[in-house]
């Protein structure tokens, strides 16, 4: 975004508004993640072939862009990593990711400023990146100076340092950057009690919020795509006319689609409360025992970019409410 | 002799008809060229709308040429409320047009027409003997659709088309890059296409039209100007009314337009060709007198010619445009309602396109009337069939048949656009009669 | 550190040895690679991605015998567009397969244990690998029960093979179908209902069941009411698939992801969620 | 391949603008290979030739709006093994469908100054009020793309990749930041099926629903955040009512408000 500029955001709503100094990153996360660079929304597989009969596997010409990514915010650097697990982690590895993001060079900016829809601060997130950036910015504007406190974290990074005129930050340069980024913490236009939220969200599975919810989700898929960690997808088959050459495609998927958990017969999920279940609960809860991590990480994208401004935080506010706070919740044993 | 001409079904026009003539003692005693398309009642279901809705719905009477549509209504609209839109949007428009003469005509010429005088049922046939052609056609085509895809959003039915301008105008940048390089190959292919229609057999026939268009005083007709004819009329578009009137025939087909005073009349592009020859770009007349045209033209088989011309002033003009273009400030001009009534009226590829609108304080169409052009050339080309056939009597019957369908391909008839057209009550006439 | 990782998402391409129809919509399918290695080693259980060339890829659980690797075997019920183009396939057709993928029958650990099988109608084709391994095993286990039901006496699968099971000694095979057809006369009713009577210790019983959801439900409660404990139940689910590697996220079922923590799971760790809806 | 008989395609048309069939002629880099692996044995608007039927695979632009139509469609539909719909007129009655909230005899006399020559029926109705359907491809116009892949699809027999999510997925994959939540533009794409590739969100405005109502459209949710980005209900009533109006989601929406007035 140009100089001058910056964001105002809330459940369903960002709006451009003019701001009157100089900073460079003085705004908030967009709508769009990384993720679209590493994980593109659209990708072809392979693409087979009939010859004579026989199909044909045909390879494509591995290609991956290098990728320098600048500005990325703390939460997002979660995101990529947490997207790291999803992909490279296990006994399969999705080679294209892995490859792209081998190769991706990452300038973090640490956020002085938090905006309407961010609670990184709860998901421990950010707003300051600890790790995983080849550097890490800290804008600083002072009434009589503008500057950057920069973090080295990889040698990459160090070798660029070096080409750009530098100093030796200052100790109390480096308190300015840390208050800073603590006063964004302090700014969180959203919280998130993520205490027990694992168990919590296991345990209710059978709670009316969810049809409350489900009567203002349009199943819409926004929250899932803007998401920068929500990573699922669907494979596509095409053909050309003559039947000779058929293509696989992997596309970004939802979900929210009625298609996504179709078997033959209907969808297991075919109502909204139950697509908006699965989606809060994955990311909130399963997320936890199949990655080790929250799939959030507090950037309110899904919130600012709901069309009709439905608020995770305030979903698990709502189920939360009707939970006696004391009290071990175990797994139910409740089913009939 | 069989001396009935009947065609169930006539193919390779937009929308559905049918064509009947009978014979009767060495003379043609009728001639019904009947649409039995279904009505559709835009005009109906136009009131109560918004006047901000027209362009959108007005595009749907007709897939073949939606920008002619929604260009004529915008018009009404800004008339009604007393605007003018200028410079760069007009000129946005104009290209928008230009990418529909291009797409609309190069289809009617190459795909609907040409294989008339070559002999093939369609134009796939075609491509069977003159690959190239067809290929070069398509092309061609595709870069009119271009046009309208990057003006206006997608080809048919544009959705960028507001009252007062556009949704989103294109960069300079973007303008040039999508669209300089492939336009300046649409004219060389214009050029060929020029030439190849001009190569075609051509029957012999010349018929005294009045021929009605828009005259505009800087350039070639097509969203502005006063209505002329090669007989004396010239009004402006808010009188179309007065001087045409619009008559429900019984026996077959549709609301048929006639001059008032003079009775059918010719409106399309060879109207156009003879009414502004020398408003075409100076290439596209170099182009008309190497092919051996000339500035009048009035043999309707020679539409296809013509045809082919204004596609290459469509490129020509394309190509000014993008030249000259500057990005607006702003993609439309703000336009409040205000109670009244507006006209419209623009050069369809296949000829005027007059709408009227009476709208009230709060923008809420209250009457509408659209006069689209194959219901104003209707009754000339039951007049050509009548004057074609007359003479050609004894021409074998599957040929003459083909023939007549011709006449009426010459015309680019599109049923579909027919917001007036009628469902009939076909007569069926007893096979048995077809001796 | 870039070891050179097989693609997982990229078929293989094998040859259609064998057709055998085994009921009016069931086919299997012996498939031969036509690279030569003729080597597919895989658990009971396990599944493949089977891709028909320009139609698409889904997942099948391999039927076949999984001390044989010499040929992959695929049993397949025509329900849709897939399946059923996999049905037109002919002898020397091309098929892509990905595999083998998912959790399997815990045959090992059910060593010493009374083993019960229950299968319902084509869920019979992903537990016959088990069933194999068992029995080329047999003397490591205890009683081995199989309780198979059937829709119609036409619908039963592999008929000439669970006759021959039924004829040995050491294996209890019971068959019941829902609606009876002249001449069956055997048990009719839901397959359900043979738990209470079938030759097992509950206490000392591993149970493998596969079939459609609501049958599993139902062999579930009627194990537990015989006191098998659920942490010796184990099932077999399904779900959409269009990765089966973890990458697509659509198998998701509770925390889990059929294709990699099933599609066989011990019913102690799913069963908080099993029985709700839209899971 | 040489070997195998083309199928047949024939393209029928009802009340319609032909802009879809049009569609078909519209694909200049795929023409040729459509008609070179399926032959086009009954296409009126392309050509005099007329082969008989059956025909392998159909395609029925337009909707019923005459009594003659209704019988017609049956013929139709006997010779045709494979039937889809294109289009917002085949597949919901069109924009003709208007007349469906009105009296139709109301609107004769409007447009025709002679009504007894008129032959309509009270409702445009789509197709598959009438005959079984086995595809119906969406659209005001369809897209050219999706119909050749119905066309590829039908001739590969698989299935088409024709997803009934909602237009905001394609708004993502083409990445246009969503102009309702950005700029307060009311926007149908939530609850528009996709097919498109959201044409309009990327020119600065919003949806206007020509490929009708997606999978699960939550039409209720949001006609009121519609309300409070401050559209009135007369205007409500227009946007549900446009090209698909008398798709069942769309018009109960339209008239939960009109009833309001
Ligand atoms: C682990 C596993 C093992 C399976 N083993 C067998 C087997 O051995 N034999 C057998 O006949 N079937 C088996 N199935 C079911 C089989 O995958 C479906 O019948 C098949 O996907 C239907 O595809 P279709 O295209 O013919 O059906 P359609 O109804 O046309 O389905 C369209 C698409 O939906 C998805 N889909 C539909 N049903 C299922 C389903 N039940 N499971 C997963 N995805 C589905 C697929 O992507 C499919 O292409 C198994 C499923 C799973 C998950
Ligand atoms: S769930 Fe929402 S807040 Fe959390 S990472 Fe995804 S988009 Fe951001
Ligand atoms: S602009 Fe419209 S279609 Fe696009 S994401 Fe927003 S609401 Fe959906
Ligand atoms: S109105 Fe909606 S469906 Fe129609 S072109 Fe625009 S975005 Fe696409």
């Amino acid at each position: 975004m140009p100089i001058g500029w910056t964001d105002e955001q809330d459940g369903g709503t960002y709006r451009l508004k003019e701001r009157d100094d100089e900073a460079l990153f003085g705004y908030q996360v967009g709508p769009h993640s990384w993720k679209k660079y590493l994980h593109p929304p659209r990708r072809r597989l392979w693409q087979a072939e009939m010859r004579d009969n026989h199909m044909v596997i045909v390879d494509d010409e591995p290609d991956y862009p290098r990728y320098a990514f600048f500005g990325v915010r703390s939460c997002e650097l979660n995101a990529i990593t947490i997207q790291d697990t999803v992909f490279t982690s296990g006994p399969y590895v999705d080679i294209g990711y892995r490859e792209r993001r081998k190769q991706a060079f990452i300038v973090v900016v640490n956020c002085v400023e938090a905006g309407g829809t961010c609670f990184c601060a709860s998901m421990n997130t950010g707003p300051q990146a600890e790790q995983g950036f080849d550097l890490a910015l800290t804008e600083l504007l002072d009434p009589n100076q503008h500057y950057f406190v920069v973090d080295i974290g990889s040698k990459a990074g160090a070798a660029i340092i070096k080409q750009v005129p530098h100093q030796q930050a200052q100790e109390q340069e480096h308190m300015a950057a840390q208050q800073a980024v603590a006063q964004a913490a302090r700014q969180m236009g959203r919280t998130l009690d993520t205490r027990d939220i694992k168990m919590l969200l296991y345990n209710k599975y059978e709670h009316p919020r969810w049809d409350e919810v489900a009567r203002r989700c349009l199943s819409c898929t926004n929250c899932t795509l803007v998401c920068p960690t929500c990573f699922c997808v669907s494979i596509e088959e095409q053909t050309d006319l003559n039947g000779q050459t058929a293509e696989r495609w992997q596309r970004w998927d939802s979900c929210f689609t009625a298609d996504f958990s179709y078997i033959h017969g209907g969808s297991v999920r075919s109502s909204a409360s139950s697509r908006y279940r699965q989606w809060l609960t994955h990311k909130l809860a399963s997320w936890i025992d199949q990655f080790g991590t929250s799939g959030c990480v507090g950037c309110g994208r899904c919130i600012t970019w709901c069309p009709v401004g439905i608020d995770l935080t305030e979903e698990v506010r709502a189920l939360r409410d009707g939970e006696p706070r004391i009290g071990v919740a175990i797994p139910t044993l409740d089913a009939v | 002799m069989k001396n009935i001409i009947k065609v169930d079904y006539l193919a390779r026009v937009e929308g559905e008809g049918g064509l009947f003539i009978k014979m009767k003692d060495h003379a043609v005693s009728d001639v019904k060229l009947r649409i039995f398309e279904p009505p559709r009642f835009f005009e109906a279901f136009l009131r109560n709308r918004s006047f901000r809705e027209v362009p959108d719905i007005t595009a749907r009477i007709c897939g073949i040429c939606p920008v002619a549509y929604q260009m004529s209504s915008v018009h009404a609209m800004e008339d009604a409320c007393g605007v003018k839109v200028e410079g760069p949007l007009r000129e946005l428009r104009r290209l928008l047009y230009c990418g529909e003469w291009i797409e609309s005509h190069v289809l009617h010429f190459s795909m609907l027409h040409a294989p008339d005088f070559l002999g093939y049922p369609d134009a796939i046939a075609m491509a069977k003997d003159h690959p190239d052609v067809v290929k070069k056609m398509l092309q061609l085509k595709k870069i009119g659709n271009d046009i309208v895809t990057f003006v206006g959003g997608r080809e048919i039915h544009p959705i960028n088309i507001c009252v007062g301008g556009f949704y989103r105008v294109p960069t300079r940048r973007e303008m040039t890059r999508r669209l300089s390089e492939s336009l300046k190959e649409a004219r060389e292919l214009a050029i060929e296409a020029a030439h190849w229609t001009a190569s075609l057999p051509c029957p012999d026939f010349e018929q005294a039209y009045e021929y009605v268009s828009l005259q505009h005083p800087d350039e070639y007709p097509y969203n502005e100007g006063r209505l002329v004819s090669n007989q004396g009329l010239d009004i402006p578009i808010s009188a179309f009314y007065d001087h045409i009137t619009e008559e429900h025939m019984a026996h077959s087909t549709s609301l048929h337009s006639v001059l008032k005073a003079r009775g059918s009349y010719h409106v399309g592009p060879l109207a156009r060709y003879n009414l502004n020859f020398e408003k075409l770009t100076p290439l596209t007349q170099e182009v008309a007198h190497a092919i051996g045209l000339g500035a009048t033209c009035h043999n309707p088989f020679k539409s296809i010619v013509v045809r082919s011309l204004e596609t290459l002033y469509a490129c020509d003009e394309a190509l000014r445009i993008i030249d000259a273009y500057e990005m607006p400030e702003r993609p439309a001009v703000e336009v409040q309602p205000r109670a009244g009534v507006g006209h419209g009226c623009t050069e369809a590829p296949r000829g005027v396109l007059y709408h009227r609108y009476k709208i009230d304080e709060q923008g809420t169409i209250l009457d509408a009337r659209i006069a689209p052009p194959t219901a104003q050339n209707q009754r000339t080309i039951e007049k050509d069939l009548h004057d074609f056939v007359t003479p050609r009597m004894d021409t074998p019957h599957e040929k003459l048949t083909w023939e007549c369908e011709q006449v009426i391909r010459n015309y680019d008839p599109c049923i579909s656009c027919s917001t007036h057209f009628l469902t009939l009550h076909i007569e069926h006439e007893e096979t048995g009669s077809e001796v | 550190m870039s070891t050179a990782v097989v693609d997982p998402m990229r078929s293989v391409v094998y040859e259609v040895q064998r057709i055998r129809k085994e009921t009016s919509d069931t086919f299997t399918l012996e498939l031969h690679s036509t690279n030569g290695s003729n080597d597919f080693p895989f658990a009971a259980g396990q599944f493949n991605m089977l891709y028909v060339f320009g139609v698409g890829e889904i997942p099948i659980s391999i039927s076949g015998d999984p001390s044989k690797h010499r040929s992959l075997i695929h049993t397949t019920r025509a329900v849709g567009l897939v399946t059923g183009a996999m049905r037109q396939l002919k002898r020397g057709d091309s098929i892509g397969v990905r595999g083998p993928f998912g959790s399997h029958w815990p045959v090992e650990h059910a060593t010493g244990y009374d083993v019960v099988i229950v299968a319902g109608g084509l869920g019979l084709a992903p537990v016959r690998p088990a069933l194999y391994h068992i029995l080329h095993h047999r003397e490591k286990y205890g009683n081995v029960v199989l309780l198979y039901g059937s829709r119609t006496p036409n619908d039963i699968l592999f008929r000439r093979e669970v006759e021959k099971w039924r004829a040995r000694l050491d294996v209890d095979v019971h068959v019941t179908v829902d609606r009876a057809i002249h001449p069956w006369r055997g048990n009719v009713g839901v397959v359900t209902r043979m738990i209470p009577k079938a030759p097992f210790d509950p206490l000392n019983t591993v149970a493998f069941i596969c079939g459609p959801e609501i049958m599993m439900r139902f062999t579930v409660l009627e194990l537990q009411k015989r006191g098998v404990t659920t942490d010796k139940i184990f099932i077999s689910m399904e779900r959409n698939m269009k990765c089966a590697v973890g990458f697509c996220g659509h198998c998701q079922w509770g925390p889990n992801f059929v294709c990699k923590d099933g599609p066989v799971f011990d019913y102690a760790s799913v069963k908080h969620f099993f029985e709700k809806r839209e899971i | 391949m040489a070997t195998k008989r083309k199928p047949k395609l024939a393209v029928w048309k009802f009340a319609s603008c032909d802009g879809c069939q049009l569609s078909l002629l519209d694909c200049e880099d795929e023409l040729l290979a459509v008609t070179d692996a399926i032959e086009i044995a009954n296409f009126p608007e392309a050509s005099r030739t007329i082969i008989k039927g059956p025909y392998d695979l159909s395609l029925v632009e337009g909707s019923i709006t005459t009594p003659h139509d209704a019988e017609r469609i049956h013929q139709v539909r006997r010779s045709s093994k494979f039937l889809v719909t294109i289009g917002a007129c085949a597949t919901a009655g069109g924009i003709q469908s208007l007349r469906n909230f009105s009296d139709v005899n109301t609107y004769i006399s409007t447009v025709y100054a002679t009504p007894d020559y008129i032959s309509s029926l009270q409702k445009s109705t789509p197709i598959a009020d009438h005959v079984f359907v086995d595809f119906e491809l969406r659209g005001c116009p369809l897209n050219k793309y999706q119909l050749v892949e119905v066309i590829s699809a039908f001739l590969n027999s698989r299935r088409p990749n024709v997803p009934p999510y909602s237009v905001c997925v394609e708004c993502k994959q083409r990445e246009t930041p969503c102009i309702m939540v950005a700029k307060g533009i009311p926007c149908m794409g939530p609850v528009t099926q996709a097919g498109c590739g959201a044409i309009c969100p990327s020119y600065n405005r919003g949806c206007y629903g020509c490929f009708g109502p997606s999978e699960m459209p939550n039409t209720p949710s949001l006609s009121i955040w519609f309300e409070h980005l401050g559209m009135n209900r007369t205007d409500l009533v227009r946007t549900f009512r446009g090209f698909n109006a008398y798709a069942e989601a769309f018009r109960k929406e339209s008239e939960a408000h009109e009833k309001h007035y």
